[in-house]
């Protein structure tokens, strides 16, 4: 045996191999897509928050800059009344994100009660559950907010968001609950149940969790939806136009037919504003799910190394890297 | 010291390598990676059963995974060769190969059944072309019927009516999902068998059945065979050659009657002495005492040095290396990591050398 | 110290078994078109756990094993029969009530692959336990009993493995995580199916040493469902073998691992390796186990039973007694005059193998 | 006289050369309503063939009425004369000889005399005279039409009239035949119906000029936007839409054929103001905000020039009303004066606290305009309001709301403060007054109003509103509309903001002769019984 | 058996309550035709002609709200669905030829939505990791600005500035339906853009969806042994890791195909597309009850439909559901 004595140092520190509870909950902030959502989100509900004071102009001022194309004084360009663009985007923003968030939480919430109970319970309450969330999914939106719209005196932005919320559940109500079905019947979720959870410990803990990258998806997809029904109401005209969000500037746009008279920033910025929001959420999504699968977790966290080391983890292909030592007889 | 005679082996595997593992080195994760494997060698030679065993997460898996590039992320292969040399001669470092020829190559010349192989089956495919499939993708020339006939051979082999062929993985019981995951690794009559416990949900006598199939098979096709198993009767009743290892590392290496009548390393003999007999007088049980060591941040030395008897100054200081047995008569083909057989190695780290005691055994 | 088998009434206390099921029967539906075909996965099954003692259940892959240890969990309504905790109809209707049953009977699934969930840690999986059975400890108290619980299974040191996630750990880890979860509610009742079968035998002995403590000192029942015969003989006190959805065999452990009567549990055991005895081996035994939804009229065993005669084919046979607390499901052990007889079935497949050559 | 005067002397504008051979180029008509609906009955209101259009390529009205000019006595068409007796409750009508159906039966009194008759049987057709016909008899020559009330107002609606065939239509249900054959006089027929395009061809047996246009094509278009697209394109050539900024937008596309025409009438736009409720139960402050209001500038930048502003104090719009200004207000204009304006607040007890316009009772003056949301131009022209409003300190906001409220329960009800609504037109200024401030259409509020929403109300108006209508003396009648005139001017009911003509956009790249500013021979619009005037005198371009 | 008779039930219920709701909307919209009417003719019917026209629609007589809520039923099963107020003619002939458009223009839209989402999911999801999955932001930048937005700028580009297509409509205005190459040439050229908006716009969520699923679907053992029998690259990803994947994805497939019918109601809108959406659209704003329902009732029925192929659809391609435990 023509074997080196390999000594090896003691240099690995003694610490937990698994990153502690608090380490954990931090992680996904390593991941740079999550970071990069957060961070536009984020921008969008400060000027959400501080919109008021931060706004240039008024939103409903004229001015003598009629149908001005972004310039100094007017990053955004002016309207056909010469106000300035950039406010009414500004000033738009709370109520969009308010609308957004409101709905998609609602609707998420009512998705996933309504979804969860019905899988886990099956039987005769998942037939009603599901049939519930059938009739709402055939329930047509419009005529619906048109009617609670009508029925209150003023269609304000909450209305809408408990309209688009009611109307928009339904969805992600199905999606579950196909799901919820499935997991029912794993062996964790028997096992849970064996050990003595409580049911709702059970849906909550075992099974909600599970879920958690459907939920974020169907949330995502319920706030972007939520955005654009209430901008397409705005649109449409619908919902009040007196309150600034950015499907009103649109409406003002297509009203004014910004498009043909060649006032493209009137209808750019808001368009790509929403797009924004639509894709910090999207961002956030991929974080959220690389960071709810601890199977993917690694990945997610470490992409940025892995591509500098050259590695691609992939199934059935594991990566070879010669970075240990190969020096034994 | 053993005075146990040798009894011969009916089937004396020939000496020529078919897969030889080189240092290979195993970690799972990417920023604070655990180091599964350390340079492990292993060679396994054609028409032999290599019996893997050892504690449960020991890298038993990992080895097995890691050797056919299968091993899921996030595991890396660190370093080290597998060299699998064809019938015709030609050596191929599966490490090295690219995606296709690593395609080609798989099934045909490894094959592996996995560990859990309930899961192992898609869900929404027939047994059938599930087994069908892999023979064509590597003769694209079969026809699917004839494929299909193959398959249906294939399940008869492992004990399961032909019938079946259309049944899906749900309408099975999971000693059968194993029986079909082992006719479907035996599908391209392939040159290495890799199979991590493959009958854990088989009752004995499924077990049997599809071991004597093996057995059958091997003798018959000539393939060779790693066994991983945590049934150390199985295990000795059909492996040519046994490997023991013990937290990521191969502590002992040599022929199955060897090993179990005369194991050279403390912890091979506790592992194959601690299971209950079935037969004859009922004997009280020991085990190993104390606990395997953490994989993700092992001490220097060597890592069974806190569970062993014979442990010394030099085992928390130098890691063993595998070496020829130092007991005299022993199969010169044999190998052991222990510091007792090592003398030399001690030495040189600059410790004094323990001569081997009379017993190895720790109870 | 070899454990000596008991028998069941000892103390006066344990008379009355803990947990007992009395002609159990589960039939699964098999979802078709026009179907009304059924699974029989579990047939007029009777078992009785007592205080302090071991049964073990072996037999073949799909035989109902785990259902029958499902339906003791009640984790699945019975098709038909009854389950008595402490002699009382122990059938739990309504949440509470099973909540108040799981507490005295738990059960360790079989595959550990799916028992555990994914996205929990090891932690989380066993603080639940622990405050489900133990009460709301918190701080210290909490990981001084993960640590307890993570260490009688032999995951130590328990600080590496507390802060897992199941696909990072081994098969073998995973099983014990899934034993140390059942052992944190301190039940009465232990329903282990295959606990062990992935853990190398040095664990695999802690762990039913563990187990073995448990009987001993806490007198918890356990249910050993298992392939394993050798380690049924260590550990049981009474083994039951199944076949087909049916109990064809039950006795004294030692009883029936070294003299089995019926020729499926005498094909079993002599199918069990032995490295010691190599040549104690039925060689050869093929064909496989009948189908659940149309199973073989009379003795289900017949297709495969060398000895079979046509009583065997037309007539279920009863559990009969054959010996000292001991019962096999065999016509050969009647006295009817058409009586099959009953031979060694390793002989006769020795001597096939022999014939085959 | 029907028939169109020639191309000898080409209008300015529309210097094109000329022929007068039938050209096969289709004139493409466009529609901002979507889709047409397979409802070609003419005289169900709301049907497809008419507010689509095309109904008035093919059937044909009594008399041609020039609503661009509505003093203009009208031509006849259909009917060869329409004498009134002096109350105006009798009209008797006297059909053109000589002409024929486009199934070649002839046209007679007969069909006028259905055609009237259908619609005072079904209320469901009678728009424009309710429970108002008398007794319908004709002799063969002539058609004799009584009505209940005198009609001196509504004479013009009578002549508007399309006119069916009897002899296909007697055998059907009027209110719910579709009539998909469509035969009518008018100069063309029904090619072809997709609810895309409404294709029509020249009708070879029309009874005057016959039409040069080779074919007719009706497209829909989803919306204003659409048909704002297609014009200006060029792929419609005729339509009406309101047009923002339409010099940079459509006839800076090609300002040699790209025209648009706005005609006259009485037709305008009025902020309604709450006459009941504070702050515009007080005169004064009407009165100040009247003066305010910057209407040029409403004009030029809500209604970007295509409503005309209207100057005179007496709110009616010129041309039209020109001739009925009473010599008091003659050359008094509407012009913006806060100075004044405050004046007569000061005047009449207003104070001001720092900025914050006070009212006698000592409450800050504020009220809200209200209109629908989506009435772009409204909303821009109340918004400029609110800040004549704010000028004076009152602290105006501008609230839109869903439209089927405004339309149910605000405007009806009177339960708004300030509102922007629409006059009828008419051929005399009766409708723009009567519609603002007649006592006879005044109801409490909380009652459906259907004229008179600020709930203005002044017995001598409502008098002078009803000799007007139904007097048979001019100076009488004059004498009426002075009076009006000068409470409308002395009271402010409500502010006239802007006249609203009739407009039209047209291409004369291959068609010319469309009426213009200078010729402004008829409505300019596609979608009247105007249309078949203007059809014939369309020549193709050389 | 006791199974159909079951799924049976609940989609009765299903469609009476759906059928009820539907009902009830539009009575309790406020506004009524005739002031709708009104409105959308701002100025050109006098408020005097109001009286016709309730008697036009029938609005003059007063029947309970039970009473019509009972002939509403009667009549529907009859499969009369009353004149449409603002058309004036039946409300089924407006839906008949209405629907093939809807069903042509949205359903292919869909379904190349559905497949080239679909397998750009599959792509991205099994490479995950790589540059691939930038593709993603890009597709949910289309995704998330509102369609209409789109809608007009590709008019505003390909119809106004390029000239490449028509800007709206469903065929040349000058054509009479006919089935001549001319027409169909006329109708591909015609539903391009609106295809194409629909198709940019919605795939985003069919490649999210999938590529979620396949991330999933990856890493189980099946994958790895697919891969370990050395299968092509492609059936490991299609035949395995798609194929599981896909599950769920084809659901909502199913689903959506029930809203086809519903039609982009601003897609129609938009390029003037004469379905059902655009009927739906314009049913609401003139308060068009009769035509409003009889949309409904198309859209209830499709989306039912679409539930039980879904149903079937799960059944077949899921063989573990058909054995229930
Ligand atoms: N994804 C992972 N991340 C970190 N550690 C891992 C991961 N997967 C496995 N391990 C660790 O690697 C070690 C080896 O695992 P492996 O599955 O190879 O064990 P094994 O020898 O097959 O055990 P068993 O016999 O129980 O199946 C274990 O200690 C396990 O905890
Ligand atoms: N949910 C189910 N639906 C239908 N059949 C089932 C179901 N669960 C189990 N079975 C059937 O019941 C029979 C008994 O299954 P069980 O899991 O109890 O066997 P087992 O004895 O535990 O086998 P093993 O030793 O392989 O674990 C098998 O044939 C199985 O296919
Ligand atoms: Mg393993
Ligand atoms: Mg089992």
């Amino acid at each position: 045996m023509a074997a080196e004595i390999i000594v090896e140092p003691d240099t690995l520190p003694l610490q937990d191999a698994a990153p502690s509870g608090r380490k954990r909950r931090f992680l996904w902030m390593r991941n740079a897509k999550a970071l990069t959502g957060v961070a536009i989100l984020a921008f969008f509900v400060v000027i959400a928050v501080v919109g008021e004071w931060i706004a240039p102009y008024d939103p409903d001022a004229r001015s003598s800059d009629l149908l001005q194309p972004p310039s100094w004084e007017h990053w955004m360009g002016t309207t056909h009344m010469g106000q300035d663009v950039m406010s009414q985007v500004i000033l738009g923003t709370r109520s969009v994100l308010l609308i957004a968030f409101v709905a998609g939480f609602l609707a998420t919430f009512i998705g996933i009660v309504v979804g969860i109970t019905a899988g886990y319970v099956g039987g005769v309450g998942d037939e009603g559950l599901s049939a519930l969330s059938n009739v709402f999914l055939v329930i047509p939106q419009l005529p619906l907010i048109i009617i609670i719209a009508g029925l209150l005196p003023s269609a304000g932005g909450l209305t809408v968001a408990v309209v688009i919320a009611i109307t928009g559940w339904a969805w992600g109500a199905r999606v579950l609950r196909a799901q919820t079905l499935s997991l029912r019947k794993r062996d964790f979720v028997e096992a849970a149940r064996a050990n003595g959870e409580s049911t709702w410990r059970i849906i909550l803990s075992e099974i909600l969790p599970n879920l958690t990258a459907m939920i974020a998806a169907g949330f995502v997809g319920t706030v972007s939806f939520a955005v654009l029904s209430q901008i397409t109401l705005s649109f449409i005209g619908i919902t009040p136009t007196d309150t600034w969000n950015w499907g009103t500037v649109l409406y003002w746009a297509q009203a004014q037919l910004a498009l043909q008279r060649g006032a493209w920033w009137w209808y750019m910025f808001p368009g790509v504003c929403i797009a924004l929001v639509g894709i910090s959420l999207t961002l956030i999504n991929f974080g959220i799910d690389e960071f709810v699968n601890p199977r993917l977790r690694s990945t997610g966290l470490n992409a940025k190394t892995l591509r500098r080391r050259g590695i691609r983890p992939r199934i059935g292909f594991t990566p070879v890297v010669h970075e240990a030592k190969e020096d034994r007889a | 010291m053993s005075a146990l005679a040798d009894q011969p082996r009916a089937f004396a595997p020939a000496k020529d390598p078919v897969l030889e593992i080189t240092n290979l080195s195993v970690d799972y994760g990417y920023d604070e990676p655990t180091h599964v494997l350390r340079q492990v060698s292993l060679t396994l030679n054609r028409g032999e059963v290599l019996g893997l065993a050892g504690e449960s997460g020991c890298g038993k898996s990992t080895l097995a995974y890691a050797a056919t590039r299968l091993l899921p992320p996030p595991g890396l292969i660190t370093g080290g060769q597998v060299v699998f040399t064809d019938r015709d001669g030609t050596r191929r470092d599966v490490l090295a190969l690219d995606d296709a020829a690593l395609r080609r190559s798989r099934w045909q010349d490894m094959a592996i059944v996995f560990q859990g192989a309930m899961n192992s089956l898609n869900p929404v495919h027939r047994i059938g072309r599930q087994i069908a499939d892999a023979i064509t993708a590597h003769e694209p020339r079969t026809s699917k019927a004839d494929a299909l006939a193959r398959s249906a051979e294939l399940l008869d082999l492992v004990g399961i009516n032909p019938d079946r062929l259309r049944d899906f993985p749900h309408q099975l019981s999971g000693g059968m999902r194993q029986r079909v995951m082992i006719a479907m690794a035996l599908a391209l009559d392939p040159q290495v068998l890799i199979m991590d416990e493959p009958t854990t949900a088989l009752d004995v006598v499924m077990q049997r059945q599809i071991v004597e199939q093996i057995a059958d098979l091997r003798e018959r096709l000539g393939f060779s065979v790693v066994f991983i198993t945590h049934d150390v009767s199985l295990l000795i009743e059909i492996a040519d050659r046994i490997a023991i290892m013990y937290a990521g590392e191969i502590v002992e290496d040599a022929a199955a009657q060897d090993v179990y009548r005369r194991p050279r390393h403390p912890y091979a003999d506790g592992l194959l002495h601690s299971f209950p007999p079935l037969r004859g007088p009922r004997r009280e049980l020991g085990g190993i005492p104390g606990s395997p060591p953490d994989l993700a941040s092992l001490p220097t030395g060597c890592p069974f040095r806190d569970r062993c008897a014979f442990a010394f100054d030099a085992c928390a200081a130098v890691q063993p290396e595998l070496a020829p047995s130092l007991v005299p008569g022993d199969d010169p083909a044999r190998a052991v990591a222990c510091h007792l057989h090592t003398p030399e190695l001690v030495a040189a780290a600059g410790f004094a050398p323990r001569p081997l005691p009379d017993r190895l055994t720790l109870t | 110290m070899p454990p000596t088998p008991r028998g069941p009434h000892d103390d006066p206390d344990d008379r009355v078994p803990v947990l007992q099921a009395v002609d159990l029967r589960k039939h699964f539906p098999v979802r078709g078109l026009r179907s009304t075909a059924v699974v029989h996965a579990v047939d007029d099954v009777t078992i009785e756990l007592y205080r302090g003692h071991v049964v073990a259940l072996v037999g073949e892959s799909g035989s109902g094993k785990s259902t029958i240890a499902r339906l003791l969990a009640q984790l699945m309504p019975a098709t038909s029969g009854r389950i008595l905790l402490h002699g009382e109809d122990a059938t739990a209707r309504g949440r509470r009530a099973f909540r108040a049953y799981v507490r005295r009977v738990q059960m360790i699934f079989q595959d550990p692959f799916g028992s555990l969930n994914p996205i929990h840690t090891v932690r989380y999986t066993l603080t639940r336990s622990i405050r489900i059975h133990q009460g709301r400890l918190r701080g210290a108290e909490l990981e001084a009993a993960l640590e307890e619980l993570l260490t009688r299974v032999q995951l130590t040191p328990p600080a590496r493995y507390v802060d897992k996630f199941p696909h990072e750990l081994s098969g073998g880890q995973r099983q014990r995580v899934a034993i140390a979860r059942a052992l944190a509610a301190d039940p009465e009742v232990l329903l282990a199916d295959e606990p062990i079968s992935m853990l190398d035998v040095s664990i695999r002995l802690g762990i039913l040493n563990l187990l073995r403590d448990l009987r001993d000192r806490l007198h918890i029942a356990i249910l050993y469902i298992t392939h394993d015969i050798a380690s049924a003989r260590y550990f049981a006190d009474r083994t039951m073998v199944m076949y087909a959805g049916r109990v064809v065999e039950q006795g004294d452990s030692e009883a029936v691992t070294q003299d089995p009567k019926h020729p499926y549990t005498q094909l079993l055991i002599s199918s069990a390796p032995d490295p010691d005895d190599l040549d104690a081996r039925a060689r050869g035994a093929r064909g496989e186990a009948p189908s659940l939804v149309r199973p073989p009229a009379g003795c289900r065993f017949n297709p495969r039973c060398p000895f079979a005669t046509d009583v065997c084919r037309t007539e279920v046979p009863p559990l009969l007694p054959v010996g000292e607390g001991r019962e096999a499901a065999c016509w050969g052990y009647s006295d009817r005059p058409d009586r099959p007889r009953v031979g060694s079935v390793l002989e006769t497949y020795g001597a096939r193998k022999e014939a085959d050559r | 006289s029907g028939g169109g005067s020639g191309t000898e002397d080409p209008k300015p504008g529309q210097t094109q050369a000329t022929s007068n051979e039938r050209s096969d180029k289709v004139l493409t008509v466009g529609m901002p309503n979507g889709e047409a609906s397979a409802n070609q009955n003419p005289i169900a209101p709301g049907s497809g063939s008419t507010s689509f259009g095309y109904a008035y390529a093919i059937y044909e009205s009594l008399m041609q009425v020039n609503e661009v000019k509505p003093t203009d006595p009208p031509a006849p068409w259909l009917a060869e004369k329409i004498e009134w007796n002096a109350d105006y409750t009798q009209a008797v009508i006297t059909p053109r000889a000589g002409v024929t159906w486009s199934d070649g039966e002839p046209f007679t009194a007969e069909d006028i005399a259905y055609s009237i008759q259908i619609r005072k049987d079904n209320p469901e057709l009678n728009v424009d005279f309710p429970d108002q016909y008398g007794e319908i008899t004709t002799d063969g020559s002539t058609v004799t039409v009584g009505f209940t009330t005198g009609q001196l107002v509504n004479e013009v609606k009578l002549y508007k009239l399309l006119i069916v065939p009897k002899h296909i239509w007697e055998n059907e249900d009027p209110v719910t035949y579709t009539a998909d054959t469509m035969i009518g006089t008018g100069p063309f027929t029904l090619k072809s119906f997709t609810p895309q395009a409404v294709t029509l061809v020249p009708n070879d047996g029309y009874w005057g000029d016959k039409p040069l246009v080779g074919e007719l094509r009706y497209d829909a278009f989803k919306d204003n936007a659409g048909l704002t697209t297609a014009l200006t394109s060029g792929d419609a050539q005729w339509g009406w839409t309101f047009i923002p900024d339409f010099e940079n937008t459509f006839i800076a596309q090609d300002p040699e054929h790209f025209h648009q025409v706005a005609g006259g009438g009485f037709g305008v736009d009025v902020l309604y103001l709450n006459n009941e409720e504070k702050p515009f139960d007080d005169v004064a402050f009407r009165k100040a905000l009247n003066m305010v209001v910057d209407r040029a500038d409403i004009s030029a930048t809500a209604g970007y020039g295509v409503w005309p502003q209207i100057t005179s104090v007496t709110g009616l719009p010129e041309p039209s009303g020109d001739a009925f200004i009473s010599d008091e207000f003659a050359g008094q204009e509407l012009s913006v004066d806060v100075d004044g304006a405050k004046q007569v607040l000061t005047e009449a007890g207003y104070t001001w606290d720092g900025d914050a316009l006070v009212d006698p009772d000592g409450e800050k003056v504020s009220f809200t305009l209200t209109n629908p949301q989506g009435w772009t131009d409204y909303l821009d022209a109340l918004s400029i309001i609110a800040e004549g409003a704010k000028s004076l300190g009152a602290d105006a906001t501008v609230e839109p709301v869903v439209q089927d409220t405004w339309f149910n329960q605000i405007i009806n009800l009177g339960d708004f403060q300030a509102s922007l609504h629409w006059t009828d037109g008419g051929s005399t200024p009766w409708n723009l007054y009567s519609n603002i401030m007649d006592g006879a259409s005044y109801v409490k509020r909380g009652e459906p109003a259907n004229w008179n929403f600020g709930r203005y109300k002044n017995d001598e108006v409502t008098q002078a509103l009803a000799t007007f209508k139904s007097s048979a003396d001019e100076g009488e009648r004059m004498a009426a509309l002075a009076t009006v005139q000068k409470r409308f001017v002395e009271d402010v009911p409500g502010l006239i903001i802007w006249s609203r003509p009739a407009v039209a956009q047209y291409s004369t790249v291959n068609y010319t002769g469309f009426p213009t500013a200078e010729d402004p021979y008829a409505n300019p619009q596609p979608t009247g019984p105007q249309a078949a005037l203007i059809l014939t005198r369309l020549k193709p371009t050389a | 058996m006791r199974f159909f008779v079951r799924r049976t039930i609940f989609y009765a219920i299903t469609f009476w309550a759906a059928m009820t709701i539907n009902f009830f909307i539009p009575r309790l919209m406020p506004g009524d035709p005739v002031s709708a009417l009104i409105a959308a003719n701002q100025g050109k019917i006098s408020p005097d002609a109001i009286a016709a026209l309730k008697a036009l629609f029938g609005l003059d007589a007063h029947t309970s709200l039970w009473q019509q809520y009972v002939s509403y039923w009667s009549l529907l099963f009859q499969g009369d669905l009353g004149i449409s107020f603002s058309a004036r003619e039946p409300v089924v002939d407006i839906l008949a030829r209405s629907l093939p458009w809807t069903i042509g223009l949205v359903g292919i839209a869909t379904i190349l939505s559905f497949t080239i989402g679909t397998l750009a999911g599959i792509a991205i999801g099994w490479r995950r990791g790589t540059r691939a999955d930038i593709l993603l932001p890009i597709s949910t930048f289309f995704s998330t600005v509102p369609y209409f937005w789109l809608a007009l700028v590709v008019i505003a580009l390909f119809a106004v500035r390029l000239q490449w297509f028509p800007a709206s409509g469903s065929y040349d205005r000058s054509m009479v339906p006919t089935l001549s190459w001319e027409f169909v040439g006329s109708v591909l050229t015609y539903g391009t853009l609106p295809a194409l908006t629909i198709v940019v716009t919605s795939v985003s969520g069919w490649i999210l969806g999938m590529r979620n699923m396949m991330v999933t679907v990856s890493s189980d053992d099946y994958v790895t042994v697919a891969q370990a029998k050395g299968l092509p690259e492609r059936t490991v990803m299609f035949g395995y890791a798609a194929r599981n994947a896909i599950l769920p994805q084809l659901s909502s497939f199913a689903l959506s195909l029930g809203f086809i019918v519903g039609g982009t109601l601003v897609m129609e809108t938009v390029f003037s597309y004469q379905g059902i959406g655009y009927q739906l659209l314009k049913a609401t704003a003139a308060k068009d009850y009769p035509l409003m329902q009889g949309c409904f009732l198309v859209i209830t029925l499709a989306v039912l439909l679409a539930n039980v192929i879904a149903d079937f659809a799960y059944g077949v391609l899921d063989p573990r559901t058909r054995q229930e435990g």
